[in-house]
């Protein structure tokens, strides 16, 4: 059942995929974009990552769509057909897929209990049972149900740390380019008029 | 399974590279982004589906909050790191992609355009200026 | 202050010189008293030196240590004393020249002129006193950029032009062979230290031998053989005080000194005859006496044609050492002292020519002997020197030359020994015939020419005297010298 | 959208209800799906939500530009910040087993905290993005 | 506290980029920006003075055990990459004052110090951790600021240089993490240390292959390997003048790193050059970027432009040193890591002086400024000369063990080409240095006068590193030579 869903899945995405290069109409893109997030979050759901289909909605389906809609709405909504010939950049695509599909040979069977991504380091985490440092394996018990949550906020928080400070890089980084730059209605925002305007850059 | 334990990739692969493709060919810089998106989202189904055991479960543990790790000896759980590294990633697309968009935005403000080619011209019209200013 | 402490003043005098000129440079008196001043403190230092080489000693001293096992460091061997004792003595007069020249010729930027020279001496003091190879390449190039700008002093379309010839020939030559020579040395030998007997005895075979000498002939393009020399006639935009002291003596006995030196301290003397490696590169300096005399003699222009003769001579010092045998390196070390005396004078009198009579063409000078007849006789002792007549210095090292190649059982070389010196004959001696026997070329030219005597500025005058002296009394006493280069070219 | 009054007293509604919701992806981040990533967006999108119904300024008046931003970099130093005290107490970096005398116990508080410094700053950027693209005019 | 120097290390740039954000005041900001980066130098040179005692630093962050949590793990050729990193950061930040004020809208500096942080932060975060994906994380930090802070430059230009980077870099981190993903799935850790144990085992899988393929590529997008350095030029050129000297002295340094652990820590030796034969792709690359990369850099106008092509070339030094996989061109190429960084961040920062006071770093816009910024055309000329490798500079130390290395593996012919090219070296520069001493002063150099301390400062003491590390490189040779024994797992 697993594997019909899935495979169904994956079937919706390539078809998304492939119109996202091929339409032209970026509204209609951003959308598509959308729309292959929540058929990603679904497939994660399949696959038992329910935080990371949880994210995805939130993150890829809601802010990016949105942030990608607010774009289309400043620069135009029409991509440009162009003459660039297709058959390098196909070539490279080629190249870079085959070399995967080659790798994926040895790649251990998908789904499989035994394989070495679920003994090494995993079992630990699921046990709840993780050694700490310089004390000669003694281990420490969380006591939180979702593993998640702990590889993420505790056993690996040093990553969260670090994927916090992407984010805040991001705002940062956007920020600098958006401040004392022109078209901003933001900045006139806390002085006269601006107030009626419809936020269409958003709609 | 075992023909399926291949094809999965295959499928992920072939996602992932029409977002590169996207990414690569097109001149419209609000579609590439969107291509690098896609593409990254792709990366993350990889990650996520080699973290999935057949006939697993989500990595939240079943049973009273105290006798966890006994109850969850016995239930399959799907590997949790890969939801965990993903979880990092899907923010950091997200971030990319906010700072590449931003820079769309300022790119069509200085530019009138967001076309590769176009803005090529621009830049090379810049560049003859400032030869020939010098 | 032991010798070797001596030895690193003897490079820090000029270029405390230089801070001097530079601190001075509004009062072009005091300026120049300055550095005149540091030219005879730093003669003292290296007479003072030469005392303890002559007695035997090999001062050393190690600077730093810019890379483990290969340190910055000096010592003075009898060759190095030898170049240092030329540079230093000629540095006081060239100075003295330059005071009379710059004055006279209006020449701007006098001060930059001056700093750099200085330093430029320092580099030269430290090329020979380098006590291995790595401080030879240091200072060597150090001297490569510290001239680079008295050649392009005029600031002209030209003079950069040159400047980039210049620049371009020796910084690639020295980084493309000769540093690729070094670092290989050190591979097959895990030294870079001179030695007496040489380094590679041993450690290397025919082929590489004869690889490596290729190299360091060419990758020393200060020494102008061919065909890495156009960077010499290029350099001659200079004003004439540094062709006459740089490009006569400093920077290209630099050349022609680290050839000899290598020759005798890296491979060793005996080990080349043995192995007959430098067999080749003694007919490419054959050719280049050879062909550098056949190009002066088509040159008009008095510096031009001095330039090509200095390639030619250069090379009797690259033959010499070529020979390796101890005739060889006697005659090629007696010739950087005897050819830098004579054409330091050279160079003294086309500068004087140039200030006191405008004229660069050698066509233009016939009769100018009437005018400038101290001028023009010391041209004519410089000549003598530079062809091997006697009673001028030259003589010794021709004949040591022709010594060794005879030695060497190279007797097609004594030929090119022979025409060689017919050709400068032709090309110098036209010169001072001309300025003496032939009318004035140009009655109406210029006012002065035709009227009295009208010689160089005195400072510049006196300069040419002595070095037109000097050149008479080495024939008759060349001892010192002989002593020194005796020390290090076997029995 | 001013006049739709439908739209806004829905939204009015929603609003509520969604930042609850985001408090409960907050809390409840350890027995379930969700923590401070998510509990973050979902605050944002109640932001986004309202600014979108009752117009940008509006959501500005309420909940403005600096404080966004600051909330932003707030929490980046509430994460960071925990790591230090942490250090302080004499553990490494990040170990909050040292914040408590029970080690278990000190991770829950640990936790806790490092995911409020996420949600806060996941919520500061995300308005500041949103505010940021809204509030540019199209240019040309 | 000197347990837990490498958290500092890590945090205090990273907490000081939150407060630098945080401060409305822009002379406070950098304040905070400055008290951070001479922190995170003081910390590397601590680590560093700890790694040569000979010790492996290992710092378990949150307490865990290694595999499963995220450690540090600092050997001494990590060491030296921090201090490379945080000692340009320190020298270059003061520099940023004026310069960036001068450049920049003054609504933007104290956001632009964040950056400046974040960005410092990003690449200290890179060097210094043990895990393969937590280098991801941090690559993203650097990367996310780096692109913020290239599109700061006042000439529009420097948008599409960011945006070009922005896709090149994603592209290049997307690569990272497909090869990360893959060696993940093969092994079920991410610990390089970790890696490097269960990788052996595996070295006939074509999974394995795939993965090491992918992360050299993701890598040598980042650290601008020909040919896929076309991102770099453009980016150093149009960049505010600080975030160039930065950048072009650390970030590509800090990829190079990561390829360097990935080759020889993660994989091995044995796989990456017996097996793959690596060395046989990796020369010939490098020989092609050193000769057209210098070849470029000679017809450039824009003399920053120029400067950016070197460093592609001066990139493809150091992968030549790599690619003899021995210990002196190991050396060699930790050397020039170091030394590179020295120089091209002196000959930017000289240049950062010129754009503050002329506006413009086109070659004809530097004419004749010999006589008006007479000190800053010495640090650009001394700078040159180390380029070209001139002794008693850096420069020569680099060149030195590199053409040693190239001819103990018996490739005379790399060793001369080396050296060949080290005179394009000599074109490129002195074309600069001609128009400096030489050229009729433009109108605007015209009116031109000294840049002020606050620039010629840090300009001065990357020329005096340039200088003492050229005349002593004990200490450089020293460090280098343990880290490349490190690399090549022998003792240290």
């Amino acid at each position: 059942m697993e594997s019909v869903v899935d495979l169904a899945l994956l079937g919706l995405l390539a078809v998304t995929a492939i119109a996202v290069v091929r339409v032209r109409n970026l509204v209609a893109v951003v959308m598509l974009m959308g729309i292959y997030s929540f058929l990603s979050a679904a497939l994660f759901v399949v696959l038992d990552a329910v935080d990371v289909a949880f994210t995805e909605v939130a993150v890829g389906a809601g802010v990016s769509t949105i942030l990608a809609l607010g774009t289309v709405a400043l620069v135009g909504t029409r991509q440009q057909r162009h003459a660039k010939s297709p058959v390098i950049p196909l070539l490279i695509v080629l190249v870079t897929g085959g070399m995967l599909v080659y790798g994926t040979y040895d790649l251990p069977r998908w789904g499989q209990a035994d394989n070495p991504i679920h003994g090494h380091v995993a079992p630990e985490y699921l046990a709840d049972h993780v050694p700490l440092a310089g004390q000669d394996g003694e281990a420490l018990e969380v006591h939180i149900p979702n593993i998640v949550t702990t590889v993420l906020a505790s056993y690996r928080g040093y990553d969260t740390l670090g994927e916090t400070t992407v984010v805040f890089a991001a705002m940062v980084g956007v920020l600098l380019l958006f401040v004392g730059t022109g078209g901003r209605r933001g900045a006139s925002a806390r002085g006269a008029g601006g107030g009626d305007d419809d936020p269409d850059g958003a709609s | 399974m075992e023909v399926l334990g291949l094809f999965n990739y295959w499928v992920v692969i072939f996602l992932m590279m029409v977002g590169f493709y996207a990414l690569i060919s097109r001149g419209n810089l609000v579609k590439k982004v969107i291509g690098l998106n896609i593409f990254q989202t792709s990366v993350i189904i990889f990650y996520v589906s080699t973290g999935k055991i057949a006939g697993g479960t989500a990595p939240i543990l079943i049973g009273d909050d105290h006798g966890v790790a006994e109850a969850g000896a016995e239930v399959l759980y799907s590997n949790p790191l890969p939801h965990v590294l993903m979880l990092t990633a899907i923010v950091v697309g997200v971030a990319t992609m906010a700072m590449a968009l931003a820079l769309v935005v300022r790119i069509r403000e200085t530019y009138g355009t967001v076309e590769d080619d176009e803005i090529q011209e621009q830049v090379l019209a810049d560049e003859a200026v400032e030869g020939a200013r010098a | 202050m032991n010798a070797g402490e001596l030895a690193l003043l003897a490079l820090i005098i000029p270029a405390v010189g230089a801070g001097l000129v530079g601190l001075l440079r509004a009062q072009p008196n005091l300026r120049e008293a300055a550095s005149l001043v540091t030219g005879g403190v730093l003669l003292g230092v290296v007479m003072r030196i030469h005392r303890a080489v002559a007695a035997g000693e090999i001062p050393r001293l190690v600077l730093a240590e810019p890379l483990p096992g290969i340190p910055l460091e000096l010592e003075v061997e009898p060759l190095g004393m030898i170049f240092a004792l030329v540079a230093g003595s000629l540095w006081i007069v060239t100075t003295l020249y330059a005071i009379g020249y710059m004055r006279g010729h209006h020449e701007k930027n006098q001060t930059r002129f001056y700093i750099f020279f200085a330093l430029a001496i320092s580099c030269t003091m430290g090329v020979a006193f380098a006590g291995n190879l790595f401080t030879l390449f240091v200072f060597y190039e150090a001297l490569t950029l510290s001239t680079f700008p008295l050649v392009t002093h005029a600031g002209t379309d030209a003079a950069k032009r040159a400047g980039r010839v210049y620049l371009g020939i020796l910084l690639s030559t020295s980084i493309a062979f000769q540093l690729f020579a070094i670092i290989w040395t050190y591979l097959l030998t895990g030294t870079i230290d001179f030695e007496m007997g040489g380094i590679l005895e041993g450690r290397a075979g025919e082929g590489v031998v004869a690889v490596l000498l290729a190299l360091y002939v060419f990758g020393i393009g200060k020494a102008a053989v061919m065909p890495f020399h156009r960077w010499l006639p290029a350099a001659m935009v200079a004003p004439t005080p540094v062709s006459a002291l740089l490009h006569a003596v400093a920077v290209v006995k630099a050349g022609v000194f680290s050839i000899l030196k290598i020759t005798i301290y890296v491979f060793g003397i005996d080990f080349l005859t043995q192995l007959g490696a430098s067999v080749w590169l003694m007919w490419v300096a054959a050719a280049t006496i050879i062909l550098a005399s056949l190009v002066a003699f088509r040159k008009d222009n008095l510096k031009a044609r001095l330039a090509y003769s200095t390639i030619s001579q250069l090379s009797y010092v690259v033959l010499g050492a070529m020979l390796a045998n101890t005739m060889g390196i006697i005659g090629g070390g007696m010739h950087i002292v005897m050819h830098a005396f004579g054409k330091i004078t050279l160079f003294f009198c086309a500068g004087a020519i140039m200030v006191a009579a405008h004229k660069t063409e050698i066509s233009d000078m016939r009769g100018l002997g009437r005018t400038m007849p101290v001028t023009c006789a010391a041209f004519f002792v410089g000549t003598l020197s530079i062809i091997g007549l006697p009673p001028a210095g030259g003589t010794w090292s021709k004949w040591f030359l022709g010594l060794g190649a005879l030695d060497a059982g190279q007797v097609g070389l004594v030929a090119v020994l022979m025409v060689s010196s017919l050709l400068s004959i032709g090309y110098l001696m036209i010169v001072p015939v001309r300025a003496f026997f032939s009318p004035a070329s140009n009655p109406h030219g210029h006012g002065h020419a035709n009227g009295g005597i009208h010689e160089a500025p005195l400072p510049s005058l006196i300069a040419i005297v002595i070095t037109s002296l000097c050149c008479l009394a080495l024939f008759v006493y060349p001892d010192p010298f002989f002593q020194l280069i005796s020390m290090v070219a076997g029995p | 959208m001013r006049d739709q009054i439908i739209l806004r007293i829905a939204a009015k509604i929603l609003v509520g209800p969604i930042l609850l919701f985001a408090l409960y992806v907050q809390f409840h981040g350890d027995y379930g799906p969700g923590g401070g990533f998510q509990a973050g967006v979902i605050f944002a999108a109640g932001i986004i939500l309202y600014a979108l119904v009752f117009g940008l300024d509006q959501a500005r008046a309420v909940i403005p530009m600096g404080v966004v931003m600051w909330c932003g970099t707030l929490g980046v130093l509430i994460f960071g910040g925990v790591g230090v005290v942490a250090m302080l107490m004499g553990g490494n970096y990040l170990d909050y087993g040292v914040l408590l005398h029970d080690a278990s116990h000190a991770q829950h508080i640990g936790i806790l905290l490092v995911e409020a410094g996420v949600l806060v700053t996941v919520f500061g950027v995300m308005v500041t993005l949103f505010y940021s693209f809204a509030g540019r005019r199209r240019a040309g | 506290m000197s347990a837990h120097l490498p958290a500092i290390q890590i945090v205090v740039p990273l907490l000081a980029a939150a407060l630098c954000v945080l401060v409305p005041w822009k002379r406070v900001s950098w304040g905070i920006a400055f008290a951070g980066s001479v922190t995170a130098f003081f910390a590397a040179i601590g680590l560093l003075s700890r790694v040569l005692d000979g010790e492996e630093i290992r710092y378990a962050l949150g307490g865990w055990a290694a595999p499963w949590g995220i450690e540090y793990r600092i050997d001494a050729v990590n060491a030296l990459v921090l201090l490379i990193v945080a000692g340009i950061g320190v020298v270059v930040t003061p520099f940023a004052l004026k310069s960036v004020e001068r450049e920049l809208d003054g609504r933007r500096i104290p956001l632009f110090y964040g950056a400046w942080m974040l960005c410092l932060c990003g690449l200290l975060g890179i060097a210094i951790t043990g895990d393969a994906f937590n280098i991801f994380v941090f690559l993203e930090i650097s990367s996310l600021s780096a692109y913020a802070l290239i599109a700061m430059g006042s000439d529009r230009r420097a948008l599409v240089s960011a945006f070009r980077y922005l896709i090149m870099g994603s592209v290049g981190a997307s690569f990272i993490v497909i090869g990360i993903g893959l060696l993940y799935v093969e092994t079920g850790t991410l610990n390089l240390a970790d890696l490097a144990e269960r990788l052996p085992a595996l070295h006939g899988e074509r999974t394995v292959l795939v993965a090491f393929a992918f992360l050299t590529v993701g890598t040598s997008l980042k650290l601008a390997l020909f040919p896929l350095h076309l991102w770099l030029p453009n980016a150093y050129t149009f960049a505010p003048s600080a975030v160039t000297a930065f950048l072009a002295a650390t970030a590509t340094k800090v990829a190079v790193y990561v390829l360097l652990r990935f080759f020889f820590t993660v994989f091995g030796t044995a796989y990456s050059f017996e097996q793959l034969r690596l060395g046989v792709w990796l020369l010939p690359l490098a020989l092609v970027a050193i000769f057209t990369m210098s070849l470029v850099a000679i017809f450039q106008g824009n003399v920053k432009r120029m400067l950016a092509y070197s460093s592609v070339a001066q990139i493809g030094y150091i992968i030549l040193g790599v690619s003899f996989a021995s210990v002196t061109g190991l050396t060699a190429a930790t050397l020039h890591l170091f030394n590179h960084a020295l120089m091209k961040g002196a000959l930017f920062l000289a240049l950062g002086c010129v754009m503050y006071r002329v506006g413009s770093v086109h070659i004809d816009a530097l004419r004749g400024l010999g006589r008006r910024m007479p000190w800053t055309m010495a640090a650009f000329t001394a700078g040159g000369l180390s380029l070209i490798g001139v002794p008693l500079t850096v420069g020569f130390v680099s060149k030195w063990f590199l053409v040693l290395g190239a001819l103990e593996q018996g490739m005379w012919p790399v060793a001369a080409l080396v050296l060949v090219t080290s005179t394009m070296a000599v074109v490129y520069i002195w074309r600069v240095v001609e128009a400096i001493y030489f050229g009729e002063p433009s109108p605007r150099a015209e009116s031109a006068t000294e840049a002020p301390l606050s620039l010629l400062v840090p300009t001065w003491a990357l020329i005096v590193a340039n200088l003492y590390f050229g005349i002593d490189a004990t200490l450089t040779t020293s460090v280098a030579g343990q880290a490349a024994r490190t690399l090549l797992g022998g003792a240290p």
